[in-house]
């Protein structure tokens, strides 16, 4: 099957934050995104748990975003905008797809 | 004397205090009792409508008034300053650094709707109806709070980002919004509204407070555990001296509002709780630099449980001496 | 007449529908204000079963009836034929394509369980209690549309997938399961099992319908703001138009079958409904090419607000002129 | 004789029973009917609550007695002696390796909750109130089985990891904590605080109850679905003739305490029932080598209906043919 | 720590495609695969997010499926014959896994 | 913008070993970690789906860690302490992060 190269950008970033980190994505350009939510983590910021919890100020969402290498550098721009004062981790890897035609 | 003891007994040995006792007493243990988040959600979203909802039917009940909008208005105006008296406290008390002390005046400014709950339900048994528009006062004191502390921090921290983006969610917040239109849902269907749904916004209720508390206690205890470095002596003592502040501040603008005995300790109820729903969220993101600990650790950890079980018997014990023989 | 406008008005003012509305005006002002998922599921499983059992605890009372069946039958041939009805409506008026067409078409020959829920509570409340089998017609016609749409998707667009695995996912599809179920249960346990379980099923009905419209706005509300583009007037024409040829239809069936006033609307109800849970679903795997969008924000967007506020208090006024003197 | 007949086919046709068959027929039909995960846990931390609170609320009316110690007691050694016949059992007669013996043992020394609920529940409706604190011996009834279980895999299947933290883990066990928490807040509050509640902890309980019970059916239909293959006849016999063998031990013990007829069949129930929550989890944990499908299939689809459906009237007819003219 | 070449494969795909996916999966041999709930998103068909939903029309999961690289082209055509004519995103990353002897 | 190299490492793991595993994790310096709810999967020892499920014996989550290449192999030592007698799955992939102080 042939397969195109492609960038998986995970972006693990304050559930708060993600309106505004999925409004800068389209913003820019990205076909899509994918949430997932998160259940729980530790960090520098210590250990936390969404059990029991009402409010939205603890916790943290992915957000997966598979780009064609070329809009890399911008989504990375863009998404580092929202990030840089903000609790967040984001790590980009090599993959691959079938359907190039639609990052 | 004899009978605040006994109202302070009483409250101690209600099952809603109880309830949470357990929960706090459940995560120090370290048991893994916890609830769902959906299902913590879900309830705080029971206890809103119902709240809500049966503050409008009472107001419907008893016509406009103009001091609802006198109240609300001193509502508002302690909301805006209340921060003003939390940030100086933090600052020559607790010492924290301007940023966090802004941060943890926005919450204290602001109110815990569960304790207001709590509070209500107390006075209810205690035969102390109070004015149905204090849900309304409630309402509106979540959000002005975070105004004067985000002007203290751009005042005295240099921190602090404010777009119309922030304002929109700050006055749409979904509590707020709960709140507010459950409160015109009841005023507008008043008794014959409340009639139809009064076995499921009056009988369960207590029971469901109950079992939201045991969470709260859960996460309260939880939340203790893993900050206890975050509680110095006198960063604590902040958070039993501002509720008592704020409840003296609130008993004076009561009385010169002339609210009923239920409404004084309503209004000193909100004055001296803290929120640690909506507030959080908002700080999270017009204040990153804060540390989150910090206020939710003293608003959830402190001052809600004091609240809850020396705060409000306190406060009715204070409201009904003053009001008469 | 007066008693037609004041029908409405109460209609209008009773917490149900005033949920409803809260929840879309959240959803417009853009709030926050969300039910987690598995609350939104939970309060449907609770109100298919509150009404699948009280249904067929009624007709346990009643004992079964000639008319059951002929009411039965009625229901499955009118969710058979209305589909050919809405894609003709769809083709002409609306000019979509064959399979948009049949992809809606599909979803109005099926039924809005909560439509019939909230007119169920309406007709109680105004003392016109229909047949409790009325639930189990709700069941039967929740698929067939399903079968029609497919044949038409077939016939004039050349798609639509049909295995025999789709047909088991229809037919035990989860909410006509417990539907059919609690019915079950609630026939064989009778008024006996009602007395039993009253406290869960009816008590707080009317309140866990309110927190379920308020979602329900909250979602439909969210699906107009985000599909704004897929409405054109004639698209949104017939999401008026198609409920009240259906709720006529349903009427002369109604009446031939001698159904009693509450029956009557009921049944109209049902046809000038359309479904937004089990047939989207549905269509997502039988018939992916057509645009969810579109029937989702016809069937919650427009029909549903339509039948809650106007139509049932019409179908109600037309059902009962008929009636009698 | 005739009394026993009814009895059961009472119990057959009651809302709570047909709820769990409903469950366990959808799972047959491969329905897609589901429960968020959040609600089956939101479910069942009611049950805890409302069942533990009830229980000691009735404490609370009836004082404390000798005979709670000696029952309390009683049910400690049942559940550590218990394994033991166990495992016995399934040696011999299903042929089980020592550790998968060892697990399924800790099983059924350890109860079922909703067992033991449903029993409570048929039990009222009979007439024969059982003793409170036969909540609290439910709660220490869960956790001793797992020390004789992992002992005798020890010994005979060289197996089982047992820290401190293990230890706590199955100590301070949510279900626990909160059984034990909510019976101490009934005994605490007693009829006051049970009045507070009621329209809580009481009214909607039996319909919470089925709906329990209708997860409960999927999770166990599917459960035999997918592990059709674990069950050879051996291993099924022993699912039927163990809570036959614990129910006659337990009712032996219980005429030697002096138990009411309610209380005597409780103690059957619990000896009878096997554990499907705490158990389980505990046994991942200490004993990951033994097959989780054997003990759960076992536990919740074999030895769970056999006693919802013929054990508990079994329970009952035998208690009270012996309790006297 | 000895690592063995693995190709982990995530399929972000319609809720209502679960089922037939993962059939078709262990149909053709695929040890084991993982499912995570996904909470909203984004695409050419528009936002869309779960909360409040009740039918499983609208939403998506992702499954996870981590295989040695030889039975690699077998699951992606079998994968394949799925999402065709469904919404999904389908992506192929080169991984190391520990005991090879399970995939 | 520059990129740092990285581990990212995928645990599945059964969800009553959560705990022992982040422990573990975190007295060995690892300094962060997120936790991702899983639904439902399929492996030796058959299929499951977290739906309508109290008891936490069934099911698994999936623990996600990114580190810097030198934390890696104590990192998987710790890891397989846990996971050795347990159901669990370990995949690490190499990716590229901002930030790279903080990994
Ligand atoms: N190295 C890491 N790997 C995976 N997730 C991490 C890592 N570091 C931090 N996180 C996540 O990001 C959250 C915030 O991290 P921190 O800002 O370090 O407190 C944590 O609670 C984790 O959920
Ligand atoms: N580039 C992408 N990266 C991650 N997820 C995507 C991407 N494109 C689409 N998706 C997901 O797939 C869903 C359907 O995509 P689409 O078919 O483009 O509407 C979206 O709602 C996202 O959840
Ligand atoms: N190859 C795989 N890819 C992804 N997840 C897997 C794989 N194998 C096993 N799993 C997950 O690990 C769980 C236990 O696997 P097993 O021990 O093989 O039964 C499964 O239920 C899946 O959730
Ligand atoms: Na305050
Ligand atoms: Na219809
Ligand atoms: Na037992």
């Amino acid at each position: 099957m042939l397969m195109h190269e492609a960038k998986r950008v995970e972006i693990i970033i304050e559930a708060v934050m993600e309106d505004r980190l999925t409004d800068i994505l389209i913003d820019n350009g990205v076909t899509g995104y994918t949430v997932l939510p998160v259940s729980g983590g530790s960090g520098r910021s210590g250990r936390w748990s969404r059990d029991g919890q009402v409010g939205r100020a603890q916790g943290m969402v992915a957000v997966v975003c598979v780009v064609g290498p070329d809009r890399l550098p911008a989504l990375l721009e863009a998404v580092l905008s929202v990030v840089e004062r903000h609790i967040g981790l984001v790590n980009v890897t090599d993959t691959q797809v079938i359907r190039a035609e639609r990052f | 004397m004899a009978d605040a003891v006994s109202l302070a007994a009483s409250n101690l040995v209600s099952p809603i205090v109880l309830s949470f006792v357990l929960g706090v007493a459940a995560a120090l243990v370290r048991s893994d009792l916890s609830f769902p988040e959906a299902i913590a959600k879900g309830l705080s979203l029971y206890l809103l409508f119902a709240i809500g909802f049966k503050g409008g039917a009472s107001v419907a009940g008893h016509g406009p008034e103009l001091r609802l909008f006198a109240t609300i208005a001193a509502g508002l105006l302690l909301s805006l300053l209340l921060p003003f008296l939390a940030f100086f406290l933090l600052r020559a008390l607790a010492r924290l650094s301007p940023i966090d002390a802004a941060a943890v005046a926005a919450h204290y400014g602001s109110i815990s709707i569960v304790t207001f709950v709590a509070a209500n339900t107390l006075l209810a048994s205690s035969g102390l109806e109070p004015e149905g528009y204090m849900v309304a006062v409630a309402a509106v004191m979540e959000a002005p709070a975070i105004l004067s502390a985000l002007w203290l921090a751009a005042r005295f921290g240099g921190g602090g980002e404010m777009g119309p983006k922030v304002w929109r969610e700050i006055l749409f917040n979904g509590s707020i919004v709960l709140l507010m239109g459950a409160f015109a849902i009841g005023a507008l269907t008043g008794e014959k509204g409340l009639a139809e749904i009064r076995g499921f916004v009056v009988d369960p209720f207590k029971g469901v407070l109950c079992l939201f508390l045991l969470d709260m206690g859960l996460v309260a205890g939880r939340g203790l555990l893993s900050s206890r470095g975050v509680l110095t002596v006198r960063v604590l003592s902040f958070g039993f001296l501002m509720p008592l502040a704020g409840a003296a501040l609130a008993f004076v603008v009561a009385q010169l509002l002339g609210l009923s005995v239920g409404g004084v300790v309503l209004l000193m109820v909100l004055c001296a709780s803290a929120s640690y729903i909506a507030v959080p969220a908002a700080m999270r993101v017009a204040l990153p630099e804060a540390n989150p600990a910090l206020s939710l650790t003293l608003a959830l950890g402190v001052t809600f449980p004091f609240n809850l079980t020396v705060g409000i018997p306190l406060y009715i014990l204070a409201a009904s001496s003053f009001a008469g023989p």
